[in-house]
């Protein structure tokens, strides 16, 4: 068990925070709605190959894996980049798998952008894809065939949401591409959505730790009552709560990335947990970070709205959480899965051997400054 | 003991319908949602005009012999239309207050005034620094001997009918900024909270002004919110006022500010509290499919939060119910509405956000969508969500509330240092 | 619209709260446990006519309605008071429409103890039926039969559960008598179960009235951290909900009772959703009662637990909650019903003219002092 | 990065059962329950002499080479079972405690004859005025010259081993009432916060010290609880005991408690904290029946229910994880502790709430039932409703864990009027 990054992921994060810090603040957010995509941003985003880092090296990717995506995803998250990064690199390792250098250049190259529908389509139109409004692939299942669009005209007519997400329902033409047929299509597909499910978590993580973070610099700097609005027993309380369920989210996903790199066996159910308690934490933290606002909360002028409406919107947009719980259920405990099959424990080959507990006296407590994003393990 | 409505709506439901078919112009509803102004004054003209702002007033102020079963069930008709009020409803929470605490002469000069629909009074508690702690207001109203010249008390549209006394007490001088005066672009008054002593314990030291938007030194300018709705900061630099522009006593503001607050909190207010969205929600879930062909409905978990509003939304309606019936007995019911209110807005954040995740992935749909992707009720749940937000904050923040039912119904020592 | 109980009403409810507070002190309770039953005491409440208060005058009762049941399980569930008087009357005036004088005689005499099995008969057994240890008879639906079932071994082995209730599996002899079959009988049955239900739901305030007081009492004399426990902003504010759903509980217990009496359209759906609100209102009250405790609140000796266990176990032998609530919204909208069809309003006859509300000014707010239990009206 | 557990049991699964077979007597369980006596003396007898309980501790104070996840494979056996071995777990923090504060003599003194089972430890913190606020302990100890009498720290069963100086610094009597001391009428010793300097915030005037139950003033009274456990309070009437039974210095009892209290809230705890509900109430839900024959678990409203449960399991489990890796790092982790056992005992209790709905009316039934009516899983689930209850009160209560995250990891003010 080892909870730290390694050196490269660690660097990648801190230039990756740098990069949307610096790049991507609230004016930019505010300025790329309602469609929710910057253009440059993009670009630029492109051209530090993120789209591409967890393509595999012989397909010209960076061969990265999950848990890279995932860092560069809470940190999309925590400053609002508009722009379709996760939806961008999940299509593009279903693609690494199912195209040919044709498609899959151009994307690796960053000169066109490939998004996933998170839903089966019906019939000719694949519904409310996630980057469908800028998209110029858009990857599908219909049926048991994973189905390749190509949208001429973008951006197509982008759905207003609450989100501010570029949503839009992309018609399938008679001249798509059929990648695959089958059940190796479907399995694809699926894999393809639960990277996206882990991936989202991850950028859940970033929205709520920042909203955590929002909350806290108002209510250390506002009064009512002759005292701070931190004061109050019954907001600190509920912080502290927030603060919580964000540490467990954050494990929970990175969790939920190393599974899916190293293939566990509950890598399916982990990415639906990790999705579902991030999905819960991101949008009670954000609102209640609001409401410590009090009428100030409800302006557009704050940024805290922001980050509510994606908090809300964001994982809204594969469906109803509550449904996700029981298939989660189904997922878990219908035959024939092992009774106890969770990552690290049996029917797992034992993982390096580690150091037991420690008896000798340790360091103090190690204090983190709440304003830093912290590895996983370190909260 | 039973529990029939007092207002049943039913028998005056065709002819609300009439009325609005007559007098509602299709397209006030989106205009509405263009500007972010819940008020229409070509709308507000044709209520004062047919008497339905002054049904179940006292004739003596201006009141009309409309029935107010029919006045409210004109409300519902426009509420159910998408064409909202907010600015008579705050003009009828303070013509309630001056018809409790007013002179003769005042609620003889504004109450007319207000059901002719002459005048749109906008409130004016919050400020920059104070929200929930409304009673540490800045804003000042200093005295100072009358210039003469000051505005009759109902500013352009009241004119002076029936005061006197004009300037006998002098004037006063307001300076400040008041936040969220929601309704002030349209408002030709605004209820304005000021310190008239500011050597006196907070609540002791304030004083309330009905001050005319025509006045010299007083602005406005707009905030945007989530919800759509435009409210506003309006600046006070210098205003001055006559002395029957003062509603109750000098320094007696706070126990003026309690009566407004009560009404504020949903009391006696003519508008509809009617609450749909498990009825709204079912008729959705009924017609909507899943791929595999069935009703959403018919998915317990569904079901079951729909069942679940329902609930809330029936005890919210006999809360509703007590209150009218506390009004009867002639009581003026602070707890009950402090909870009625609590209840109502704590439990529609949550329900909003369940009608949402039902509507799944549909759920982010919002208002203009519709054509592009068939958002359910045109987005109209989406746009509700997001205008939630802001019922647990106005009016009394939910902490305010439980603090009211904590210290007053159940007894408990003052929880909040000074 | 009256939410002042009549003057017989309020005679009722004094008597009766003097007579459960006398009669039922947790020394009773307690020395009821585990069987839930006190024999002396069930022989004084019958005397006092209490389980015929709502059987017809013509069948001996007194006549009275759900109104008045309901304020009698109010103050029985004020007192946990060891007796089975709502299975008594509910299964009474069920008897009073389905079975001659020589069962119901005895019943209203208060000779013999009847109950009502709340889930229908499967094969030769009614499973837990809520005092059935003690009853002599027990009325069960099977398949559209409605079955009496005589009892002449009692109690029989009752069945150790959470809310020391008298429960027993009662099996079902071959010489049962069938009171009645088909729709009727169906209807009857179910007619029975609700009532059950909307007078549940009036103990379950009288419970979570209760539980409320004894932590009040509680949190205004211990005191932690140097100050009352009484004047932490977050136990003032669960208090404060608490306090709020309890109000709320009690009108919709009373709503239901009084639709129920008038038999408003509305009486199906409104005893449904006071059970289910006043079920969860109570669980969560004796819940956060019990919690403000502290380490005491986990000790038999304090009467908290004793509300605890029945606020949840009480309306748990009736089924899932959660089902419940899914019940209702089919209840309430699946067609033919009207959309909406709530008491008081259309297609009901219009109440008798009743005052608007005041513009003259009134008087001050009337203060209620917590410790008494006012009328459902006055919260 | 990686997320292997680092105590893989699986390979340790089955001698561990072996173990059991052979050591624990079936009617253990049974007599836990009837007794309300969470540990049974003979079983800790047997996992003293097998070298169990010494597993992981360092050699020199009697650390045996047992592996320390076949230990724990034994416990989780144990529990599995039934078996509960609280006294050992309270032995165990203190046993921490001392091998990270008491001098060297001290730990030759006591750690031995705790791996050994001589020692079983309660914890003496509460008392019946101060729960939460645990430094606020009446309880006092006072120094007085050694009368040479004072039996040696190990009480009857550690003997004098290692000890030396004996009264030097002079003996204590202690004076006072604790609450809550669990498994006290097992216990050797009683491990006593008590007030050694009344003349300094409260904080600064504590002292720890390890008490003789056999000591002369020394009674324990039994506590009966909802969840049937059966706690202690214990009475400390003129107790004296030397100077060697302080742990910690004088009037340092504070950052004592700190190092106590974070091995109280699971760090470090050799005893299982598997959590499988989910896992068993699916297990149920597939067996059990409608009426109509379909299984429970087909019901969404089920499913949903569980699938809820094993997200809060995994998040519990994942915290847990963190604590032991940062163990490994060699931190002592105050606040991931106070937040793993903050999330794990509000979860919990909503959990089992659920559970008793979604078994039913089957829910009511207890342990004891399960011949006369099939209670599901015997009662247990009815059981662990009940004795959740306490998890969020003992070893630090929500509040106070709530405060701690707050103030030490977001920075905010103290809440409490001090």
């Amino acid at each position: 068990m080892n909870l730290d990054f390694t050196d490269e992921q660690r660097a990648l994060r801190e230039t990756l925070r740098d990069f949307f810090e610096k790049e991507s603040p609230p004016a930019v957010v505010r300025a790329a709605e309602p469609l929710g995509f910057d253009a440059a941003l993009w670009r630029t985003v492109a051209e530090l190959g993120l789209p591409a880092i967890a393509i595999p090296e012989d397909h010209g990717g960076a061969g990265a894996g999950s848990v890279e995506l995932a860092i560069a995803a809470e940190l999309l998250g925590r400053s609002l980049a508009p722009v379709p990064l996760i939806e961008a690199a999940t299509a593009g390792r279903l693609l690494a798998s199912h195209a040919g250098g044709a498609v899959l250049e151009p994307l690796v190259a960053g000169e066109r952008l490939a998004t996933l529908a998170l839903h089966p389509a019906v019939r000719d139109v694949a519904r409310l894809v996630p980057a469908g409004a800028v998209a110029d692939l858009v990857v599908v299942l219909r049926e048991d065939a994973l189905l390749l669009i190509e949208q001429p005209v973008k951006p197509g007519p982008a759905i207003p949401n609450l989100g501010a997400m570029p949503l839009a329902d992309c018609p399938i033409p008679a001249d798509l591409v059929v990648l695959a047929r089958g059940p190796e299509a479907v399995a694809g597909y699926h894999l393809a959505v639960r990277q996206w499910r882990l991936l989202t978590a991850a950028a859940l993580v970033g929205i709520a730790s920042r909203a955590l973070e929002i909350g806290l610099d108002y209510v250390l700097q506002r009064r009512a009552f002759g005292v701070l609005i931190a004061s109050f027993q019954t907001i600190q309380h509920r912080l502290a709560d927030n603060a919580t369920a964000i540490d467990g989210a954050r494990l929970l996903a990175y969790e939920a990335a190393w599974a899916d790199d190293v293939q566990r066996p509950a890598a399916p159910s982990l990415a639906a947990m990790s999705f579902l308690f991030a999905s819960e934490t991101a949008f009670r933290t954000a609102s209640e970070s609001l409401h410590f606002h009090g009428g100030y909360g409800y302006t557009l002028e704050y940024d805290i709205q922001l980050y509510f409406r994606r908090a809300k919107a964001w994982p809204l947009v594969a469906g109803d959480r509550r449904a996700g719980y029981a298939e989660l259920a189904h997922l878990l405990y219908d035959p024939p899965g092992p009774p106890d099959d969770r990552p690290g424990r049996k029917d797992d080959p034992p993982g390096p051997p580690v150091a037991h507990l420690p008896h000798d006296p340790p360091g103090p407590p190690v204090a983190h400054p709440p304003n830093d994003p912290p590895g996983p393990g370190e909260g | 003991m039973d529990f029939w409505e007092s207002d049943d709506l039913a028998a005056h439901r065709d002819a609300a319908r009439a009325w609005a078919d007559a007098n509602v112009r299709p397209e006030w509803a989106a205009e509405q949602v263009r500007t972010g102004c819940h008020q229409t004054p070509e709308l507000h003209a044709r209520l004062a005009g047919d008497g339905i702002l002054g049904a179940g007033w006292p004739p003596e102020y201006g009141g009309t012999d409309v029935d107010l079963d029919f006045a409210r069930a004109v409300f519902d008709e426009l509420a159910r239309r998408g064409v909202e009020a907010d600015g008579w409803s705050t003009t009828s929470m303070v013509a309630h207050t001056i018809l409790q605490v007013a002179t003769e002469e005042q609620k003889h000069a504004y109450i007319p005034a207000v059901l002719r629909g002459e005048m749109l009074i906008a409130l004016g508690y919050s400020e920059p620094d104070s929200g929930s702690d409304v009673a540490a207001a800045k804003t000042t109203a200093v005295r100072v001997p009358s210039d003469g010249t000051g505005a009759p008390p109902g500013g352009t549209g009241a004119g002076g009918t029936g005061a006197s006394g004009t300037g006998a007490s002098g004037d006063w001088v307001i300076n400040g900024q008041k936040m969220f005066t929601s309704t002030a672009q349209l408002a030709s008054h605004v209820f304005v909270l000021a310190r008239t002593n500011p050597d006196v314990p907070k609540h002791k030291g304030l004083t309330l002004f009905l001050v005319p938007t025509a006045s010299e030194g007083y602005a406005c300018q707009p905030i945007y919110t989530l919800g759509g709705q435009v409210t506003n900061a309006t600046f006070y630099a210098g205003v001055r006022v006559p002395d029957r522009a003062r509603i109750g006593g000098v320094d007696e503001g706070w126990s003026v500010m309690k009566v407004a607050l009560v009404y504020e909190r949903g009391f006696g207010s003519s508008t509809s509290l009617e609450q749909t969205l498990a009825r709204d929600l079912a008729a959705w879930a009924r017609a909507a499919r899943r791929p595999n062909g069935t009703a959403v409905f018919d998915d317990p978990l569904t079901a079951e939060r729909i069942g679940r509003i329902a609930v809330d939304e029936e005890v919210t309606r006999v809360m509703s119910l007590r209150l009218g019936w506390l009004a009867q007995r002639g009581e003026l019911p602070q707890i009950e509405g402090s909870m009625r209110k609590l209840f109502w807005t704590e439990t529609i954040q949550r329900h909003y956000s369940d009608a949402l995740d039902i509507l799944g992935a549909d759920g982010v749909l919002a208002p203009g969508a519709a054509a592009a992707s068939g958002a359910p009720a045109g987005g109209e749940f989406e746009h509700d969500f997001r205008a939630a937000v802001v019922t647990t904050v106005y009016g009394g923040a939910s902490e305010i509330l439980r603090e009211i039912i904590a210290e007053r119904r159940l007894g408990l020592p003052r929880s909040r240092r000074a």
